[in-house]
């Protein structure tokens, strides 16, 4: 499967907030149809660095390539452009209003007449959803009337619906349910079996170990390394989180 | 009451502000002795309301994504400023002074001027991210300094009679005829939508209200539309400008003679800009990409809106309208002097505040602008008529003004929207 | 060396003003005098703020357009302080260390209240008046009611209507017209408005009407007011020249700064009893019968007076 | 240079600020041809400033909590008036005219009246929730008509001489001597705080700043201070006031004789202000939640603040500051007629805005308020000493705010601040 | 242990958001020394329940009892009153301020002259931090630049700094790594032991049988039941919360 052209190359990247180097010299790739987990402690790194390549930050140093081709992300639009959908670890979404218009956000249904057509939205809003979190009934309250797992059920609905080749997930079950992370991960799955790129960033190492074809482990801004996970044991996953050594070195 | 309301699909919200408005005419109208509320006073209310609420309803959307616009004033008297110049100084020149194109051109122009300074002060807004209160307040030293040099302080007057219709008074309006045309197209018009949106709903399966719920609102919608055209065409003209009006139409004046006001033109212009921009907030792109701008800026740049680029287009669209109200205010006064549009820019901000607008941002509508318009305009009039000298008036109309908002307020909280 | 003039204006809100700008500025260029000047933007805070800024500049004589008349006091304090002579221009200044120059603003109400009563001996009156921040509308408001005192006690006239006009903005005083009409079923039969700019309002209200040609009084000589006076729809404006205004000051600044006195001049006690240096001009009320006044002083162009007027000064 | 700045501790924000300034006054100086920059012009610049400064701190405050003052300017004039009057009319018949106590009790009553009108507009916003900008813009409305209701739109004057020193001016000021003195216990002061500052933090065992960066803050303060006092202490009284003076004291005048002005008063309350300010909002609890609030006023009512009581106490705050500034403003005016203050709400705002404060809440800083109020000021006595006529000059002023608020944007962008 | 005085109870709790019962006359206790767990779907009403117990929101029927006696808590001021402190879902931060700033928030360290003294907090904040997130050092940052598992420490470390005796912790470690979410569950071990109550809402089964002593199951706003840990399987818990039928009842 990590043979041929990589879906998405992320080369050198780098990224400092104020003099502190939040992401330093990564380098991962992603390869079509593959998962691909990002793990790390808190404020290791991860969230900036998938960030760079979803438009919302530009990187101070290092390139993007997707197709074995230069790409230039600058915006969100750009990564739009390439097919990127991103779910936030903070959600992005706007409170004022409810879970349709947020999951059309960017690309509303129009009638014929141009006109942002609501009720196609909200049907197709309800059956998004109704696969995904079949409790959810609020389909007319601002999502800001959401509990915490609503909320992040809209924004993972946002992500899948638009064809995606690139998908980024970050901790995208922080908040859900034991039922509506087992419906999560079916879909995870199911969107792999489309060939869709997939980087998932999790603190999970269960989740990480069943759902992932590689990880890609991350302490303070730099890259510890990347590997199969059917070439480690949760353990030895665990402890390059912890203590940042590669599997087999000796503990740091 | 509340759940008969509900079935009806009446906003709660948009009846707690009539509320407010109607028991605000209701005290003037004892007040005065039945003056406030006649065919008469209502008319000069609705041609008074139209300047500030035409623009209110563009500041709406400037609130909502966060900015404020204190330049609107200022801004306005250049415009008129300038359009007046034009249409009084250079457009004779070319086409003949009283010439039919005169007011087209100048209105277009004005218009025009409103959009691009607009969206230039957009520009320096969302691009070079200067914040909105520092440009606009910078535009409203630099337009109100700019409107001196047009004409170097002094009036322009008079401005050409066509141009003089936009503003009303008794040749500007649509007259009696038209203007029960006008109640009944808008009438079907409404009705039209209506059954629209039920069909559409039902095309997806929701469940829609029950017909006799859709009958009532049917019916109101009408109803009301037609009353205020009645209202408008139960004004007479008064006998002066009757002979005026029959000379210029080469017909004789004979005492018995009646003709009525009917619908200003003025008015037209905001219920047309009205429908304009709740249709824009509601049913097009821009309208949702402004509220999740408003909701959150953030989300909405990472949802792949162009943020910087919608701010652009907020303000060149408070601009456009900025002008329109530009030629309907100078059209009014059918003369432009160097105060024209002074403290405008708070009426406006004022108008969308009560109107439910969150200075924080994502949430206002367009009607509760136009309301909050009249809630203030009715409040000034109001104390006008009442009599009292000015430094009272402001008084009573600082304290009322506070406690009709605060009633809202309370309304909502009991009513629980 | 060069005499440097600073001029200080409350506001440039009115029209007359860029007139009696470009008289100073005249005056001042023939004397071989610099002209320099700040805006007050109608705040007796910032005028104050203006002075010392042109005093600093090294100004050697000061015109001020005083916002309010005592509020400016410490300008001519600081003024004095440093032996720069001050001109109270067209509104007093409570001191008298000032130099008083104006036409009489109680005459200029008594003038309007004149106008209009000669054309409208009874009947019913509305009183526009000037900003309720602006003393010079009750100083007109006063002169008004000298005129009319007699007739009202008489009973020959009633004043059924009394509004100030928030700014001296004319859309305020159209829309505080369009009330009072409405409350007196418009039963009025003359309008005393405080000056041209109120008046442009007024007619706007009376002419939706159709009640245009009504009297309606004001002052300044507005291009735009004199061309109502010529078509009907404005009684008088009291017309100040204010180039007559601004050539004195000019020629009075330079004088003074020079040591010298000013021809003319006087002494005059104001009503709260300060007793200064004083030359007052002679407003000239304009009504339809002496149009060819402000012609012949070439106050306004002919075509731009008479544009759609029939009156006799006009052929 | 950068890290040398930072080493150094200084905020590099502030630096930006001062940046501005200087380079404004440096091209004033340079178009009027070293007439800027003297003492003279330098002192004045300092009293002009004052009165907007004093309130613009408190306004900080108000926009940091996400609210806003539309009122502060009406409520300087109403202020002002009612202790005109109560100065001129009233205290008289009970102490005598020019009795010692009437400027205490002016001024006291001038921030009591402050504080109670401000704590009462605070619950209408804080506890009745009716949104600041409509209370406020109601109270703008009010407290004007209520001013002219003092006297009846007369004038009040002369004010006692005693208050009138509070505004500045010749006599004004604390003269050559106290003026040295009070340098010499500020630059004291000054340095005492920073070295107690090195004590508080090497006793958790925190890093310092290396000596020499503390010795050259030490240095750059107490310099900054002397450096302002000499200036201050450069500037000639008039022969004119000094005869006056002279006369006032029994001194006899000789034509030689020089004195100098020294640091005015109402500068002496506006650092006062500023420091205490500064310290509230830094040191003390109530500051730390006003700041908390405004960045995120959910998470501070379950933190257990009491939001409400705080807008109470914020509004207040910003009533007395209005109150303290009536003081200065009317006494340099010496004089107090109904346009006392008018607009005054929109400097006010503009200043703590050009110095850094979001009217989004949550940030905001007492010196970058006072040093926008500078900035404004410098524009406007710079605008009217350059010779620009009268009516381009607010032209030039909206540019050139604009132009210097992107400035200090780009500069801040650049060094990451 | 769940004999005696309970710590606290909730008796018949209701609240309605626009005609929608959120939460459904539920009841539930605490004892001193316990951990109890509240399970349940997204939207279930966990939050909205203790919501009404730390003060943040107001029921609209129902009474709190603590220690026996009915107590009236209208604000989150009457509730911490009571010690009771809480880790809110949304962490209830303020961004614009630092780490100690946020956790010292209503109850600042003053100097004897009454002036906040923020570097002995910063020391203490430095203290606390080291033992629940040894990476962290983002002491003078406002909390906006921090990650997201670093804002949920500083809220952990804001809670369980002042000696509560109700501890009420809505997903706790939803955002922290493995290393974090251990270092939190020893700190509930010894809270715990030091004889505080705990509510702990957690969609981990896992955590929710190792960490209490009883769990609380609701469902659409109601009470499913309340079991002790020991006496159900993982399965029967999920199955709780999946379909609302308690353990030995036949499926809904
Ligand atoms: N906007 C920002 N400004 C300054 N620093 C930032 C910003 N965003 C992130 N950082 C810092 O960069 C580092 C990496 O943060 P990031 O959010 O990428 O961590 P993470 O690996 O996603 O952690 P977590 O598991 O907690 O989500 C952290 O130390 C954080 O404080
Ligand atoms: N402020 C509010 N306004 C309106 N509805 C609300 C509000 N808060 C919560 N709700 C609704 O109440 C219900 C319960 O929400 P709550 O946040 O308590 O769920 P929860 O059990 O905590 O879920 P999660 O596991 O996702 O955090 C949800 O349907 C939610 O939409
Ligand atoms: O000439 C008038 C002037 O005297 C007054 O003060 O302000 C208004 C002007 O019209
Ligand atoms: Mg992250
Ligand atoms: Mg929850």
């Amino acid at each position: 499967m990590t043979t041929g052209t990589p879906l998405v190359e992320l080369r050198n990247m780098s990224i400092a907030f104020g003099g502190v180097r939040a992401v330093d010299d990564v380098s991962i790739n992603l390869y079509p149809g593959e998962v691909v987990g990002l793990l790390g402690h808190n404020g290791a790194g991860k969230s900036t660095l998938i960030k760079m390549l979803s438009g919302a930050y530009a990187a101070d140093s290092g390139e993007i390539w997707i197709n074995g081709e230069r790409a230039t992300i600058n915006n969100p639009r750009d990564a739009r452009r390439y097919n990127i959908e991103t779910i936030y670890q903070t959600l992005a979404l706007a409170d004022n209003l409810d879970a349709a218009s947020n999951l059309f956000l960017g690309r509303e249904l129009t009638s014929g007449l141009g006109f942002v057509d609501d009720d196609a939205m909200e049907a197709e809003t309800r059956k998004i959803m109704n696969r995904l979190n079949p409790n959810f009934q609020k389909f007319a309250e601002p999502v800001s009337a959401l509990s915490g797992g609503q909320r992040q059920s809209v924004a993972i609905a946002r992500a899948v619906y638009f064809d995606a080749r690139i998908l980024i997930m970050d901790e995208p079950t922080a908040a859900l349910g034991p039922h509506e992370t087992q419906m999560v991960s079916e879909l995870i799955q199911k969107l792999k079996a489309d060939g869709i790129g997939i980087f998932l960033i999790s603190h999970d190492i269960h989740d990480v170990m069943e759902l992932c074809d590689r990880a890609s482990v991350m302490k303070n801004g730099q890259l510890v390394d990347t590997v199969d996970v059917n070439d480690v044991t949760d353990d030895e996953l665990l402890s390059m989180i912890i203590l940042g050594k590669k599997p087999g070195e000796a503990a740091a | 009451m509340k759940t008969f309301l509900t079935k009806l699909g009446i906003d709660l919200r948009l009846l707690g502000m009539i509320g407010a408005l109607v028991a605000l005419c209701v005290m003037f109208d004892l007040i005065t002795g039945g003056r406030f509320l006649t065919p008469r006073n209502l008319f000069n209310l609705s041609v008074q309301t139209a300047s500030v609420a035409i623009m209110a309803t563009g500041m709406v959307f400037v609130i909502v994504t966060r900015n404020i616009d204190l330049s609107v004033g200022s801004l306005l008297g250049f415009i008129g400023m300038a359009v007046a110049a034009l249409q009084v100084h250079v457009l004779p020149d070319y086409v003949g002074l009283g010439h039919w194109s005169i007011w087209i051109i100048a209105a277009i122009a004005a218009t025009m001027m409103g959009t691009v300074i607009g969206a230039a002060q957009g520009w320096v807004i969302g691009y070079l991210t200067v914040p909105a209160f520092i440009v606009t307040l910078g535009g409203l030293l630099v337009y109100r300094g700019a409107m001196w040099w047009v004409t170097e302080g002094q009036t322009v007057a008079p401005l050409d009679p066509t141009f003089r219709l936009l503003g009303g008074g008794a040749e500007g309006t649509l007259g009696e005829t038209l203007s029960w045309g006008f109640g009944v197209v808008a009438s079907l018009a409404a009705v039209a939508l209506i059954l629209a949106s039920r069909r559409r709903k039902a095309t997806h399966g929701f469940t829609v209200k029950p017909m006799w719920a859709e009958g009532i609102l049917v019916a109101l919608a009408a109803g009301l539309i037609m009353a205020f055209v009645w209202t408008m065409n139960s004004y007479p003209i008064p006998k002066g400008a009757m002979k005026r009006m029959t000379e210029a139409r080469g017909i004789e004046y004979t005492d018995g003679m009646v003709w009525n006001h009917g619908v200003a033109i003025p008015v037209i212009v905001l219920l047309a800009v009205t429908v304009v921009m709740t249709i824009v907030s509601t049913r097009t792109r821009f309208g949702r990409y402004v509220y999740a701008t408003g909701g959150n800026p953030e989300a909405a740049e990472l949802s792949g809106i162009n943020t910087r680029l919608l701010t652009v287009k907020v303000f060149a669209l408070m601009g456009a309208l900025t002008g329109i109200s530009a030629v309907v205010a100078s059209a009014r006064l059918g003369a432009v002097d160097v105060g024209l549009g002074t403290l405008d820019e708070l009426r406006v901000i004022a108008a969308a505040v009560i109107g439910g607008t969150a200075l924080a941002g994502g949430f206002g509508t367009i009607y509760g602008a136009v309301i909050g318009a009249l809630i203030m305009q009715t409040l000034q009039s109001g104390m006008a008529s009442v009599g009292v000298d000015a430094p009272l008036q402001s008084i009573v109309v600082g304290l009322v003004l506070v406690f009709a908002v605060w009633i809202d307020i309370v309304y909502r909280r009991k009513t629980g929207i | 060396e060069d005499i440097v003039v600073g001029v200080s204006w409350s506001n440039f809100q009115e029209e007359r003003w860029k007139t009696d700008e470009a008289a100073i500025k005249a005056a001042l260029d023939a004397a071989g005098a610099k002209y320099i000047s700040a805006d007050a933007q109608s705040s007796s805070g910032k005028q104050l703020s203006d002075v010392e800024s042109l005093i600093a500049q090294g100004a050697n004589a000061l015109i001020i357009l005083a916002q309010d008349a005592s509020s400016v006091g410490p300008a001519v304090q600081q003024a004095s302080d440093e032996g720069i002579p001050v001109i109270a221009y067209d509104r007093l200044i409570e001191d008298s260390r000032a130099f008083y120059l104006t036409f009489d603003n109680v005459e200029v109400g008594r003038m309007q209240a004149r106008a209009v009563l000669d054309a409208m001996p009874k009947g019913n009156y509305v009183m526009i008046k000037g900003s309720p921040t602006d003393p010079n509308a009750d100083f007109l408001r006063g002169g008004q009611q000298e005129v009319l005192q007699a007739a009202i006690d008489a009973g020959d006239i009633t004043i059924v209507g009394e509004a100030y006009t928030d700014g001296w903005v004319p859309a305020n005083a159209q829309r505080n017209m369009e009330q009072i009409l409405t409350a007196q079923d418009n039963k009025v039969d003359a309008v005393v408005a405080s000056n041209d700019g109120t008046a442009g309002g007024v007619v706007a209200a009376l002419t939706a009407q159709g009640m245009e040609g009504i009297p309606v009084s004001g002052q300044d000589g507005d291009h735009a007011a004199l061309n109502r006076v010529a078509t009907g729809t404005q009684t008088v404006s009291v017309w100040k020249d204010a180039r007559a205004l601004g050539t004195a000051a000019a020629e009075a600044a330079v004088a003074l700064a020079a040591g010298e006195t000013v021809e003319g001049s006087g002494e005059w006690t104001s009503p709260a009893g300060t007793t200064l240096q004083a030359r007052f001009l002679e407003p000239v009320p304009v009504t339809a019968d002496n149009l060819s006044v402000v012609i012949d002083a070439g106050w306004i162009e002919k075509d731009k007076l008479c544009a759609g007027s029939s009156n006799a000064a006009c052929n």
